[in-house]
């Protein structure tokens, strides 16, 4: 029995880095801009196809596919803002709204080129398995866990040292004092996007790497992000990464304890617990109650 | 310093600015005061670059400001301190006194422009770690002078500084005021207590219905002349 | 005046000329009323936001459980289909009365929380399979009764019931909207607190939009699930129940009374005879252009769009 | 002379996958019979349901309108269920093997036939754990409608040969299976794992077995698994898996009509063909031949097709299809193995191809 | 009429508000002042019900507040404006005395409607956007005319003076005048003018730190020893 649940929580913590680094993208955007990227779900797939086509074109590992994952994810998350920046009135109403139709875009476009069916890595160096004690995992799994962990710190120490960590979140307060400040709110929605955009390409190719990828998944993957961050409460990295933990622990143990059956249910209820309990997450400052 | 010819300019369909002509002199004080909705405000924001003039020029240092997009003011030297509480509510004060030093070239010192925000204003220290988004209306107000202030500006364009503030902080006020202009910045002060403004003024224009009524030296400024022309509509 | 004509008019055109003209041609007909069937989920949306100022992506709860509830009660109850209509809409309000706690919450937050619970629903309709038959759904769902010898169950009595159901709820709509809970609603989404300290019981308005708002989605759930005598839980409880209808309202213009109907209408025809002859597979993703377009080009939908055009147009004649 | 007979089918949704085999083996029904039959011609007017219920009903009367006489197509019993009742009500025949769920048969229609059911499936998978004589068994299920109920009924078989059997229900939208194999792996013991789900769920479990590598003799599935797609996209996972089959693959047909299909479907599609084209194809032809029939006797409009189709007694490319309210109770799935890169027929041992690799899984 | 007893707010560590004991009464004008961030918005927001006490009783009417919820308290009576204008979004001047009216007293008189808009000089307004087409003055002056709909016996004032030039505040202060009179109502009233507040009040109540350091007739409270170094300061 121990046994069973050490694995549960070895699996759960490392499904919850993978989780997180999915999350992330979307929390940046919707800390920064106070906007929900609906489509974010489906730029991570975009980039989870992209590691399957670079890989059954060149039969190179996953790994490979990042940077090419990168220009064109990079590229379309800029369209996006740019799309974004086209709205007049109530942007926070209306860009869940647009970002909405552009996820449906992209999830036709996905099923349009790459067809249904699913695909996965034929990767055998990802998929082996690691045996760490009584512990077991595919040798992908660490590997994005500590990418993730890493890409992460890296984005807490940017944001919360930088000037531009700054910069974005008084674009978000208020425009116009942020101009007033010397601060170009164009430039630093487009960054913030642009490294949405990079979490999302990492977060694809990792996906794609242990899991199994077809279209419908984006939406999917929005709704897991958007469970972590507001588990995580806005604009708090380390919250993001802990809500995912959690998020990814309490699946498995779900799943070990009762049944499969019950996992979606998991994350739902943690969501609506948190929402109602602790209203600013488990990290966050004020904000959503009206 | 700053020139300001023919300007029209407005919200939407809606022209407020009619033709609105000032000239700020280097290292001076100018007033700008007027009846409510005269136009003070959308002048500045018209300076600032927040609003699209349909006519007329503005020049700094004689280059004309037109294209200059709002956040590269800054760096040129103007900074304008907004009526009303524009601060960053999400934000806890001392961020937002360092948004104050943005551009590049005043971030190295912010920390110590930092410390004389909270001198100035004492207050703001006790609180560096609270929301902006919960101050009370007068501190709110402080954060806004500070946060100005940060950036060490040149030009500095105040919109109604002494609003919702206690007596005796206008007192510190308008004394702070005093001693920057004797530092030799410019300032551009919009007030509605036209007494205290035109006190610490070397020259004042009187605003009304979005057209410049009266220019004057604020030495020749006859209280009793300019009681009359605000209330003459 | 003139609007009360128009309005007549098309309410003929609606009773009178579509069942004379299209009622021979089944597909049309089935189309139609899928369209309507969103148009009604679209317009109980559009009056939470409109009305309520709460933009919810989980509709597709109250649709579901309207539709259990009325399913059930028929078959295991024998209650008449017709009062299975109304009961469906009063399960969704008791369903809706569990979702109480999130009316705290603003915006995304609100959405989102309603989509959990449409989740939980879905879930709660798969495990309780003793009720509701589990994943594998209830059969055997009575039809439409035959009144005085016409068939309600065929594709024009369907028509007119759904038809009558969008043309009550419209009047409903109308009458909220004017009265003074209906101004106070507007006032509210911007200006909360400044509502309330003049004595408006926010909480308990928002409330109730949200109850009217969940019967009218229960009611259609209904009514849908005795029109196609079919009903299980990823069905039900399908997200499509929530997006077509977004997309409907916001298409039309959520902000006006026929806008999402119009939209939907609009919509769900045009991708079904143009789109998905065009791309077979895929070809939501014109819809999702057009929803994109939409929000950027006349964020207040294709009526108010319509409405400028015709102005200016008579402007320059 | 022409008629038309629709196809509605899940062309693009969740059930694109399938359904387009599916349409695959209806196409190449037609050009087979066009061919052979001589005096009568059949045209397809195909239709996507778009994997939903209320596009499938659409469908069929899109179609009914368009003049069609019968239809064959669909997957998924939940869109065939509302679409085989606006059959019904248009008084038109509907044909399937996309529907095993057994409510649809229980309504009695006079127009409804289907030539496989549950009941097929679970003989096959009882039928093959019997041959390996195994005392204990896990099956890994999804909690959908025809997963879910195929997994109880093999568990009631199984418990009732005296087998323990531990149930293991996932939910369609699982990302990780290690913690259900775990469960397996550590409390169960067994000595098969079953799986009952599609594609990409025996992908996610084998994928979490080759990790967790649980003692167990044999990894066994149902349909969409035993296919040469899954050995070529997924060749660590496939080895010495076994899911039903009806044919090995590469195969040889040895009657004509096999040969005939088998030409028929390289010519049209440049590839082999698997079970779904298979099943698509034997319905199709049923229908074909029934409306043929009807014709003959000039009953075609008077309901004369679902009465020959009823009447139908056949030797198919799946076995002999015979008709008891619409049924095919004759219907008898065979198990398949992955085997190197081709697949041989394991159970029955009459037809079997090769003998079965057991114990064997992809990790040993 | 209202009776504040030993009245506390507190916000995490701060204390906004600091045993206040006060009485407001219908047939005066009680002026508040002190410095910034003294807590008398917070005062006002816990009356007003959009805080909640951490101790200490409110009383109104002899009734207690504390748990009244916040629409209810505008029926019995309580009226208030805020520091910076709040009108109803999306509706006409005339739409948010509706509003006021409809909800805060249960009833529409048009003719009440109609005597408010003239009385606050916005009868010419009445069909403008409330949010988007006034002027600061008519801002203030609907703020006023909102509470006034409700039928208040006690108005809360919150810097409603700030801003306006010194004749929009002359006349501002006629009008206050008159309706105190006119519609019976007590008004609490918390500015920063010195002059405004001594020609306005009856009486004056000094917070300073949350706590009620004063309180008397203008007069005695300006000239308060404590009230002058915390709040006047030397006159310049
Ligand atoms: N965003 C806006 N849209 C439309 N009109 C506006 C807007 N802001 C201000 N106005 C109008 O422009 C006119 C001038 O306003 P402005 O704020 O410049 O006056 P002001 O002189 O600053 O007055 P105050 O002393 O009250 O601050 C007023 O009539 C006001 O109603
Ligand atoms: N939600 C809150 N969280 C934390 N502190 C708060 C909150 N609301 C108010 N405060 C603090 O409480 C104190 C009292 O605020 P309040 O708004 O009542 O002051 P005030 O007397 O109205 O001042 P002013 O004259 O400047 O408007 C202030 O220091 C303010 O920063
Ligand atoms: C064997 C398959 C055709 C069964 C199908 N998945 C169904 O839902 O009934
Ligand atoms: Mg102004
Ligand atoms: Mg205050």
């Amino acid at each position: 029995m121990t046994e069973l649940i050490l694995q549960a929580l070895y699996s759960g913590v490392l499904q919850g880095g993978s989780y997180a680094l999915i999350a992330l993208g979307l929390a940046l955007v919707f800390g920064t801009m106070k906007i929900i990227n609906l489509a974010h779900g489906e730029l991570v797939l975009l980039a989870a196809y992209i590691a399957y086509t670079v890989e059954s074109a060149s039969g190179l590992s996953p790994i490979f596919a990042i940077p090419v994952a990168l220009i064109i994810v990079c590229m379309t998350a800029v369209i996006m803002y740019f799309l974004v920046s086209l709205i007049k009135t109530d942007r926070e109403l209306n860009s869940l709204i647009l970002t909405y139709g552009i996820g449906v875009i992209l999830t036709n476009a996905i099923l349009l080129i790459w067809s249904a069916e699913i695909k996965s890595t034929s990767s055998a160096w990802m998929q082996d398995a690691v045996v760490v004690g009584p512990l077991y995992s595919m040798r992908s799994e660490p590997l994005f866990f500590i990418i993730s962990v890493l890409l992460m710190g890296g984005m807490w120490w940017w944001l919360s040292r930088s000037w531009y960590g700054r910069a974005v979140r008084a674009v978000a307060g208020n425009r116009d004092a942020a101009r007033l400040m010397g601060i170009d709110p164009r430039r630093t929605e487009i960054v913030s996007f642009v490294i949405a955009g990079i979490l999302a390409s990492f977060a694809g190719v990792a996906i794609f790497s242990y899991g199994v990828i077809q279209p419908s998944l984006g939406h999917v993957l929005t709704i897991k992000a958007f469970i972590i961050t507001v588990l995580a409460g806005i604009g708090s990295i380390p919250g993001v990464l802990v809500g995912a933990l959690l998020l990814g622990v309490a699946e498995a143990l779900t799943i070990t304890l009762a049944s499969s059956a019950l996992q979606e249910l998991v994350g739902m209820v943690l969501f609506l617990l948190v929402l109602f309990v602790l209203p600013n997450g488990l990290f966050g400052a004020a904000g959503r109650r009206g | 310093m700053i020139e300001v010819q023919g300007l029209r300019a407005g919200y939407g369909a809606i022209n407020i600015l009619w033709d609105v002509s000032i000239s700020v002199r280097p290292g001076e004080l100018t007033t700008i005061i007027g009846p409510n909705g005269a136009g003070k405000t959308t002048l500045l924001r018209a300076i600032m670059g927040l609003l699209p003039v349909s006519q007329g020029t503005i020049q700094l240092n004689d280059k004309p400001l037109s294209g200059i997009p709002t956040w590269k003011m800054p760096d040129l030297g103007v900074v304008m301190i907004p009526e009303g509480r524009m601060v960053f509510k999400d934000m806890t004060i001392e961020e937002n006194l360092m948004l104050g030093a943005f551009t590049p070239k005043h971030r190295a010192g912010s920390r110590r422009q930092c410390d004389k925000a909270y001198d100035m204003f004492p207050r703001l220290r006790e609180r560096r770690n609270q929301r902006a988004g919960t101050l009370s209306g007068g501190e709110a107000q402080m954060l806004a002078m500070g946060r100005g202030l940060m950036a060490d500006p040149q030009v500095l364009i105040i919109d109604e500084p002494s609003l919702g503030l206690a007596p005796v902080v206008v007192n510190e006020l308008f004394q702070t005021l005093g001693r920057l202009k004797a530092e030799g910045r410019t300032i551009i002060l919009v007030e509605q207590s036209t007494h205290r403004a035109v006190g610490v003024a070397d020259h004042v224009y009187l605003m009304q219905g979005g057209k410049v009524v009266l220019s004057q030296r604020a030495a020749e400024v006859d209280m009793e002349q300019l009681h009359e022309l605000y209330f003459a509509h | 005046m003139k609007t009360g004509i128009i309005a007549l008019l098309v309410l003929a055109l609606a009773y009178i000329a579509v069942p004379l003209l299209l009622g021979q041609n089944n597909y049309v007909m089935s189309l139609i009323i899928a369209s309507l069937i969103i148009g009604g989920i679209a317009l109980a949306w559009a009056l939470l936001g409109n009305l309520g100022g709460m933009v919810s992506f989980g509709h597709s709860a109250f649709f579901g459980v309207g539709a259990y509830v009325s399913a059930l009660l028929t078959i295991e109850a024998g209650v008449p289909v017709m009062w299975g209509l109304l009961l469906g809409g009063v399960g969704a309000v008791v369903a809706s009365a569990v979702m109480l706690p999130v009316l705290r919450l603003r915006g995304p937050y609100f959405a989102l929380a309603i989509l959990a619970y449409a989740h939980i629903f879905k879930i709660v309709a798969i495990e309780w399979s003793s009720v509701t038959g589990g994943s594998g759904g209830l059969s055997r769902i009575p039809a439409f009764p035959t009144v005085f010898g016409f068939d309600l169950a065929g594709k024009v009595g369907s028509y007119l019931i759904v038809l009558t159901l969008l043309v009550l709820f419209v009047l409903a709509y109308r009458a909220i909207r004017g009265s003074y809970y209906g101004i106070a609603l507007r006032a509210m989404h911007d200006s909360e607190d400044a509502t309330r300290v003049v004595g408006v019981n926010s909480t308990l308005l928002k409330a109730m939009m949200l109850f009217v708002s969940a019967f009218m989605t229960g009611v259609i759930g209904a009514f849908n699930v005795h029109y196609i005598s079919f009903l299980e839980p990823d069905y039900a409880f399908n997200g499509v129940w929530v997006t077509l209808p977004i997309i409907a309202a916001i298409f039309g213009g959520y902000r006006t009374l026929l806008g999402p109907i119009a939209g939907a209408l609009t919509v769900y025809l045009v991708d079904q005879l143009i789109f998905k002859n065009l791309i077979s597979s895929g070809h939501q993703l014109i819809l999702g252009a057009l929803l994109v377009g939409m929000i950027i080009f006349s964020p207040r939908g294709l009526l108010p769009l319509l409405a400028t055009g015709f102005r200016r147009k008579h402007a320059a004649t | 002379e022409e008629f038309l007979v629709g196809e509605q089918e899940p062309l693009t949704g969740a059930l694109a996958r399938v359904g387009t085999g599916m349409h695959e083996g209806i196409a190449v029904a037609v050009e087979v019979f066009n061919q052979t039959n001589g005096k009568h011609t059949i045209k397809v007017l195909t239709e996507d349901d778009e994997s939903s219920p209320a596009k499938a009903i659409a469908a069929v009367e899109k179609l009914a309108s368009q003049g069609v006489v019968a239809f064959t197509g669909g997957y998924g019993s939940n869109n065939i269920g509302p679409a085989s009742d606006a059959a019904n009500k248009l008084g038109l025949p509907y044909i399937t093997s996309g529907g095993v769920d057994n409510g649809l048969v229980q309504r009695g229609y006079k127009t409804f036939f289907r030539i496989n059911n549950t009941a097929g499936y679970q003989k096959a998978m009882v039928g093959v754990l019997g041959d390996m004589k195994v005392d204990s068994a896990s099956i890994i299920y999804s909690t959908k409608e025809a997963t879910a109920h195929l997994a109880q009924d093999v568990q009631k078989d199984l418990t009732a040969k005296g087998l323990k059997v531990g149930m293991h229900p996932f939910d369609p939208g699982i990302s990780d299976f290690k913690p259900v194999v775990n469960k397996v792996r550590l409390i169960d013991k067994s000595d098969v794992i079953l799986m009952v789900g599609y594609e990409n769920d025996y992908v996610g479990i084998l994928r979490a077995a080759n990790v967790l590598k649980p003692d167990v003799n044999a990894m066994i599935g149902v349909w969409s698994l035993a296919t040469p797609k899954m050995a070529a996209d997924f060749p660590d996972l496939m080895p010495k898996v076994y899911g039903t089959a009806l044919l090995p693959y590469p195969t040889k047909f040895n009657t004509d009509e096999g040969k005939a299909f088998y030409d028929a479907y390289k010519k049209l599609y440049n590839k082999d063909p698997d079970y779904l084209g298979q099943f698509g194809y034997v319905q199709s032809m049923l229908l074909f031949e029934a409306i043929a029939r009807a014709a003959d006797k000039g009953t075609v409009k008077q309901g004369g097709i679902a009465e020959e189709l009823a009447k139908t007694d056949r030797n198919t490319l799946i076995g002999r299809v015979q008709f008891t309210e619409g049924d095919n109770l004759n219907f008898e799935h065979r198990m398949g193995q992955h085997q190197g890169d081709r697949i041989e027929i394991v159970w029955p041992v009459d037809t079997a191809t090769a003998p079965m690799q057991y114990p064997g899984v992809p990790w040993k | 009429m209202l009776q504040l007893e030993a009245l506390t707010v507190r916000f995490g560590g701060l204390t906004a508000v600091d045993g206040v004991t006060l009485t407001a009464n219908r047939d005066e004008v009680l002026g508040l002042v002190g410095p910034n961030g003294a807590g008398k918005t917070t005062l006002f927001n816990a009356v007003s019900g959009l805080v909640q006490p951490s101790s200490g009783r409110i009383h109104f009417d002899n009734a207690s507040l504390l748990n009244t919820p916040l629409h209810r308290r505008a029926r019995m009576g309580i009226g208030r404006t805020f520091q910076v204008p709040q009108p109803l979004h999306e509706l006409t001047v005339r739409e948010n005395l509706l509003v006021a009216q409809r909800f805060g007293t249960g009833k529409v008189n048009e003719a009440r409607i109609a005597e408010v808009l003239e009385f606050t000089n916005l009868a010419s307004r009445a069909d403008r956007n409330a949010a988007t087409e006034l002027a600061l003055t008519e801002l203030k002056a609907l703020e006023i005319a909102k509470a006034l709909c409700t039928d208040p016996k006690l108005l809360l004032l919150d810097e409603v003076l700030a801003g306006l030039e010194t004749a929009g505040k002359r006349r501002f202060m006629t009008m206050l005048q008159e309706l105190h009179k006119k519609f019976s109502v007590g008004i609490l009233i918390i500015e920063h003018d010195i002059e405004t507040i001594s020609r306005l009040c009856d009486r004056v109540a000094a917070l300073d730190f949350g706590r009620l350091i004063s309180l008397g007739t203008p007069d005695e409270v300006f000239n308060d020893p404590e009230v002058v170094r915390s709040y006047t300061g030397a006159q310049s």
